[in-house]
């Protein structure tokens, strides 16, 4: 089955050194150039011993792009060992760029040319040849590819050598030389021998899009928790957070900021409950197993009152389980995971851009909120990327949610004061006047441990009255589809919105009413907006990449009636197809 | 009572002995450092003359109240916040380390006092220590080392002699204990300084000199705790063991230091003192290139 | 109010060092040497260093008690000043025993004589002078009292001198001879100056009672274990979980098990995982914040299917909260707090006999079906004392779930193959020819790391279906009154259990068709049942201490309808008047 | 493959190279303790010279393949029980002591050994070192100390030196490393010896001599990440560098070995040895007087 027309997906595929990661970003940044939307979610087969396959994948649109897709369009080969194995991701009616001349040592059995389909276009071009030609060695085959695949596409070979330019920070005038003999030599190899696929067309249409940045999620959480002012991050490694903390020691001691590679996660978010204690700004991030070892001590945050921000790279779990395998099972961990009564904010961001400003908000709630806020994140989020217009990180609106400071004044400060909003004016140490002493134990307003049933059980709704109070404050659940009556209500969180909106405006469910429900705040859930939505759809449909059924389990909480679980573990993003096929099982 | 672990109220009730001590406390001027609340220790326990020692020492810094921060780990010790004006942050068990950590890199300015027991340092804890060590965070680390477990009514710690009984050995205990002393001198740690809970005068030296040593200082108290420990650390058995640190010890000297803590002897005064940059100058002293860089 | 009359609540209060609380230990054993049942859960007032008040409170009854009660019928003082604080919890035409001759110290206004209300009955014994013609000193004050106490609830001094001889473990004569005079000086004080309050009279019925253990939930989840052939416990101290350790530490060596006071929680799971994955049965148990620390080690025995046994002595939350409160407000942490889809299973007692039973259960359960066991206990559980027949302990039928062993033979082992019950044969590190390594990454069925996604979906599954299986095992839900149509269903677990069957029927209630359903197997909870018995009542109300609803969120769930929630944190055991008053509302 | 952790499949392709060292091995008998699946690390690693010290070990130890376990952290290490033929339990980061204790305590009949990296071990997991050692639990620990983080792709671990530059610290580090041994030596363990993953033969005799050892032993062996360390442990680096053990030294005599370890040096061979009951033991000793009072 094809993939949409109006995007095309390319895989670039080799051995480590071929550069084949390389190509990806300098085509992403290419089209980028050129008006396009891409997202580049690298495959990552269960590779072997450091050495080994490594396959570059990006999907190229006119409009947003909502899902990396599965199958490619184009396969490009910088080695046809691996790339054999990657046929059985491609479509029915691909195009295969691969060496026709390739190295003596391939065995015949191993050359890609020999498994080309009936349907399929294959592209065979001397890379190695030329690339010797241009830069005397073979290591320019993958920009030779990159011109042929600008022939082929009929895409700009100067926006090409402008995203070159940028990838090697403008470097010596003879690399850049180089590069430009190599991509004119693959460009007009398909020029004169070849023949143009007509189905996509990727001419630029516009040669605007200056301020691009192609970015991870992890990094667009780091970068949107360094422009909320980040000032304190404490980590420990782990896949699929690492790169957050990797971010981070780049640019935020420039700042005067600290970061910090402490010994453990327990340790990590104890060093960001101090900064938060201090008044500061501060995060960590982790995956699962770190997550759970964090759980005392950011109970301790929510008793004591102190706004943190933590992420939650999901992987696969339970238990070390699948580390590099996408996943969105810690919800209910995430929800559901202190001793006692326990609330915490927990927002979960779409896409890229929205790990970039959910980030950015999340030290405003937690500060404002006094209070641990978890944003989940995904391996898919985490890793893939997309272009992110400039203008989000100067049109980001701040300051929704302010914090209330306490003032010194004559009477003896109480740091928890009971209020209607459950918000207690903060003090910070330094503060003169306000010097206090607070406690993971249940306590009076004033600081101090105290056991008795009635003040616990006002605490306690303080804790939660505040938390609930976001509910209000917070942008209303964005709604697509049918604004009506619907069939089916489509309700989905975090990376898999994209392949439930994809799904939802799949031509082969036309004509269909279907409507979307797509929360970023998970807990608390707007309640209010949700019943709505529920009582407008005849059936519910919660998709999410877990078994349990985590978010559909909230949401019969909530709406007191069965919904239908679209909840699995591919160990990969929702399959938009699968989602397609199961919603017209339910239409019918 | 039996199962429970001890606690205070809001409001607590005076009794005599303690207001005559507070009275004490209020004329020597001490007040500026000792918050209203009356501790809720056992009559008795060491953590009286070591919360003393502290008063003492606070009032020579003259440190502002306000920029003044104890943070404590979970057991009898980690009261200590309660009982000290200035700002207090009574944690998890185990935890005080880090977090005090997190207060001290974010806000250099603050002096952070960490205080905390034995199992709290040592058992629960014990795997924070080498590591704020090695970064030097400018920290001052009182540990009460009662060798017991305290709050929850008496059962073996780190520091336990091999073969004693309590509620969780009824049959003595099979671990050898740790020496702590040397751990923290192999870890590398600038400052070591050790004490006795009945010699709050010395302490209050002990501390002041701590909290004026550039880096991560670590004094480990010895104190009895009257009431679950009746064989081991108590005032009869260590006051007379606790001796003044050789004149001849050179405190620069880790290997000197290393045999005094080796013996077995207890001292009353700093083994060891180094100095070394804290957390916050290697980073500050980097953030020119950083700047540059990034 | 006056209490229930087949039923007598007692509490002594004294200094530390009185004896109130040996008072009522022998107390208990002596009523329970006369037939009756006893519950005794001593109140822990918010004390002050160390010294102060000690208060032992009980209740006496004909038929099995379900809840300690909250005002006593009567209030033993062995010291006036802190008995004086006791007097807001007792009922109005409470019994007052107090003595009749202070010592010179205690001032006016703190001796409780004055503040005894009409319609109270005072009982002024010279206590102190008694106790000195006794034993030639004040020390046996609290004997005379329980003397005078016999002659009060016309009950058998016999039955007192056995009680002392046990508590005492038949010490010397003299001590015994001593023990009888005190008593006999109390007893014959009240029958020459007193009048036997008519209302109650504990006049034993029969004597048969000697196979009885009194014991506290702690100690019969310890002994419980030890019947199941505990052979391996580590633990770290925590309130109110620490005595489980306690008593092990005494017993376990003794039948060649081994316990461990570990450094930390995290390490003493991992060294009863270690154990366990050796094959042997092997517990610990925590509390919330310990609870926090373990999860992730837990979630590795899910992954690598490991049968372990944890209980959780719930306190107040969250964090440090109130240690020495009871609370049930780790529901959602034991069920839901691991990373990744990481279901175990969840039971909880609901009184001390239970206690006892569950966890030998639990072990059986653990190892059948290779996964960790949670058991809930709390507070109030964990430090009350019951008395328990001894036939318990033998008629105990076990073997219900068995353990599935490999054999080896020629094939490969499979340490995980797929089978239709979930549940693979298992095979323990000695067994020759079954060598295989397990991981806590998802694996092959051979125990290899896998991280392809339709093994992860079918090893997900296998986890998730060998857990939903132990529901048509278990035996099915308590359910008591109405067994038709109800207009109320009462749902509670745990400890709350007692009060919320003496609510259904509490003499107000009489005439309502009310029901109860009260499982012990939380998770999986027995969906079929709970559909059921949902479906027979016009309202479900859900009876549990905790302020988010976690039951009633999971009743939700699964019944698709709103509940009631009586969630409540009053830092005590429920109040059986309360939720009687709240079950009128809701049936008008 | 920019952000990712190494892995392997179910069935690992055979490449050229490993197979025939494969062959090499099946030649030499040693298949008895290897199994058929091929080791993921990068060709080059350490870890390949370690797990045939150990390999050669195990033959020359005759373990019924039934009686051995080896439990291991996450991390490149952390994958050795794959490798080996026996029971295997790969567990989570940071807690294979305390599991590793829960197998030997439990049954005392196995030959419990011990792998994983020094991130694993003095990092997260560094809080059990001590206490296993105060219990003397009859492992065999061996620590795979490349000073980095491997399998997450290069950070800073507790054994890197000050101011490397990692993924994690593009600046450079700022933390003092950790002195393993002496930190060891200063716990009280039974057993410490150190080696490298260059020595195969060396390491099977120290292995050998561990696995015998009564009680906890330690070896800690220095090992090149080729991939992601090109500065600190490499292999010309530190071949040279390893000195057999000096003739003079008394393995039993604690305080020559901290003075051998403070040095600096790096030592091939048993560093310390002390005889002390192992933690079954002193249980077993006091089981008598258990059973008469319980
Ligand atoms: C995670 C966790 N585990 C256990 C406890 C229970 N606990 C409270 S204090 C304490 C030990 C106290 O001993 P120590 O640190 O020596 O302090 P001390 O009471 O002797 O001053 C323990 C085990 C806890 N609060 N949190
Ligand atoms: C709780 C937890 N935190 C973090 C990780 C991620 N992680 C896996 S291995 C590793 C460190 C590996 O370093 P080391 O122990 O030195 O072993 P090496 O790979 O160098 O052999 C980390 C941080 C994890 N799996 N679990
Ligand atoms: S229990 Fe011990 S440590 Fe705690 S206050 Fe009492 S004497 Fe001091
Ligand atoms: S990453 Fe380093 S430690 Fe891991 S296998 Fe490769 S070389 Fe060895
Ligand atoms: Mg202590
Ligand atoms: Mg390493």
């Amino acid at each position: 089955m094809p993939n949409q027309t109006d995007s095309l997906i390319i895989k670039i595929c080799g051995s480590a050194g071929d550069g084949s990661i390389s190509a990806v970003e300098i085509l992403n940044r290419a089209c980028a150039l050129m008006g396009f939307h891409i997202m580049n979610f690298d495959s990552y087969p269960a590779e072997i011993r450091g050495f080994g396959k490594s396959v570059g994948h990006t999907r190229i649109s006119r409009s947003p792009v909502l899902t990396p897709g599965r199958l490619a369009d184009c396969l490009v080969s910088l080695n046809d060992v691996h790339a054999i194995t990657e046929l059985s991701r491609i479509t029915p009616d691909a195009v295969i760029l691969y060496d026709s001349k390739p190295p003596d040592y391939v065995e015949e059995d191993h050359a890609i040319a020999g498994f080309i389909q009936p349907g399929m276009t294959g592209y065979g071009i001397p890379l190695r040849d030329l690339s010797t030609q241009a830069v005397k060695s073979s290591r320019s085959r993958n920009i030779v590819a990159l011109g042929a695949l600008a022939a082929i596409y009929n895409m700009s070979l100067d926006a090409f050598m402008e995203a070159i330019a940028i990838r090697f920070s403008r470097k010596a005038a003879a690399v850049m030389k180089n590069n430009e003999t190599a991509l004119k030599l693959g460009h007009d190899f398909i020029v004169q021998h070849g023949e143009r696929p007509a189905r996509i067309d990727l001419q630029a249409q516009h040669w605007t899009r200056t301020d691009i940045s192609i970015i991870s999620g992890n990094e667009a959480a780091a970068q949107g928790a360094l422009d909320a002012g980040l000032s304190f991050y404490a980590g420990y490694p782990i896949t699929p957070a690492t790169k957050i903390m990797e971010y981070l020691a780049k640019k935020l001691p420039g700042r005067n900021g600290v970061v910090v590679q402490t010994e453990d996660e327990i340790s990590a978010i104890g060093h960001v409950v101090g900064a938060g204690y201090a008044g500061k700004r501060a995060m960590t991030a982790t995956s699962g197993p770190g997550f759970c070892l964090m759980t005392e001590t950011l109970n301790l945050a929510v008793e004591a009152e102190i706004g943190i921000v933590v992420i939650d790279c999901m992987r696969g779990g339970p238990s070390t389980g699948l580390p590099t395998k996408t996943e969105q099972s810690d919800l209910y961990l995430a929800v559901y995971g202190g001793s006692g009564d326990s609330p915490r904010i927990v927002l979960a961001p779409a896409d890229v851009t929205e790990c970039y400003t959910l980030t950015r908000r999340a030290f405003e709630v937690a500060e404002a909120f006094q209070t641990p806020v978890i944003i989940l994140m995904d391996f898919f989020l985490s890793n893939r990327f997309e272009d992110l217009p400039g203008s989000i990180f100067e049109s980001f609106r701040s300051g929704v949610f302010e914090k209330i400071q306490a003032i010194a004044g004559d009477d003896p400060y109480l740091r928890f004061a009971i209020t209607d909003s459950g918000i207690s004016p903060v003090a910070y140490p330094g503060m003169k006047g306000l010097q206090h002493t607070i406690t993971g134990l249940e306590h009076s307003p004033n600081g101090f441990p105290n056991y008795d049933g009635d003040n616990h059980r006002r605490m306690d709704a303080k804790r939660q009255r505040k938390i609930d109070n976001i509910r209000f404050a917070w942008p209303s659940p964005e709604e697509i589809g049918s604004p009506d009556r619907a069939d089916a209500g489509i309700i989905s969180w975090g990376s898999s919105i994209g392949a439930a909106m994809e799904a939802i405006r799949h031509p082969d469910l036309s004509g269909a009413a279907i409507a979307g429900f797509f929360p970023r705040l998970l807990y608390p859930i707007q309640d209010g907006a949700l019943k709505q939505f529920s009582d407008r759809c005849a059936e519910l449909i919660v998709v999410e990449l877990n078994s349990s059924g985590q978010m559909a389990g909230m949401v019969e909480q909530i709406t007191s009636r069965k919904v239908i679980r679209l909840a699995e573990v591919p160990a990969e993003p929702p399959a938009v197809e699968s989602i397609v096929r199961q919603i017209q099982g339910v239409l019918k | 009572m039996t199962d429970q672990e001890k606690s205070f109220s809001d409001t607590p009730l005076v009794n005599t002995r303690i207001a005559s001590d507070l009275a004490e406390v209020n004329m020597s001027g001490l007040l500026d450092y000792r918050s209203h609340a009356l501790p809720t220790w056992c009559p008795g326990c060491g953590y009286y003359g070591i919360t003393h020692g502290l008063t003492l020492a606070l009032k020579d810094l003259k440190i502002p109240n306000e920029n003044l921060v104890i943070v404590s780990g979970i057991g009898c010790a980690g009261r200590l916040p309660f009982f000290v004006k200035g700002y207090g942050f009574h944690t998890v068990h185990g935890r005080a380390l880090p977090i005090a950590s997190g207060v001290k890199m974010a806000s250099p300015d603050l002096t952070v006092l960490v205080v905390g027991g034995d199992g709290d340092g040592f058992g629960i804890g014990g795997g924070h220590i080498p590591h704020v060590i090695r970064r030097n965070v400018d920290l001052t680390y009182i540990l009460f080392d009662n060798s017991i477990y305290g709050l929850t009514k008496g059962q073996a710690s780190p520091t336990t002699p091999r073969g004693q009984v309590t509620s969780t050995s009824p049959f003595g205990t099979l671990e050898d204990p740790i020496n702590p002393y040397l751990m923290v001198l192999a870890y590398g740690a600038s400052f070591l300084a050790t004490g006795f809970a009945g010699h709050p005068d010395n302490l209050a030296n002990i501390f002041r000199e701590a909290v004026n040593h550039r880096g991560f200082s670590m004094i480990i108290v010895t104190t009895p705790c009257i009431t679950f420990d009746h064989v081991n650390v108590t005032y009869d058995r260590f006051r007379g063991l606790f001796e003044p640190i050789p004149a001849d010890h050179d405190t620069g000297d880790l290997q000197a230091a290393m045999n005094l803590v080796a013996s077995g002897r207890r001292f009353d005064g700093i083994l060891y003192q180094a100095s070394r940059p804290t957390w916050t100058e290697r980073l500050d002293s980097i953030r020119g290139e950083i700047k540059r860089m990034s």
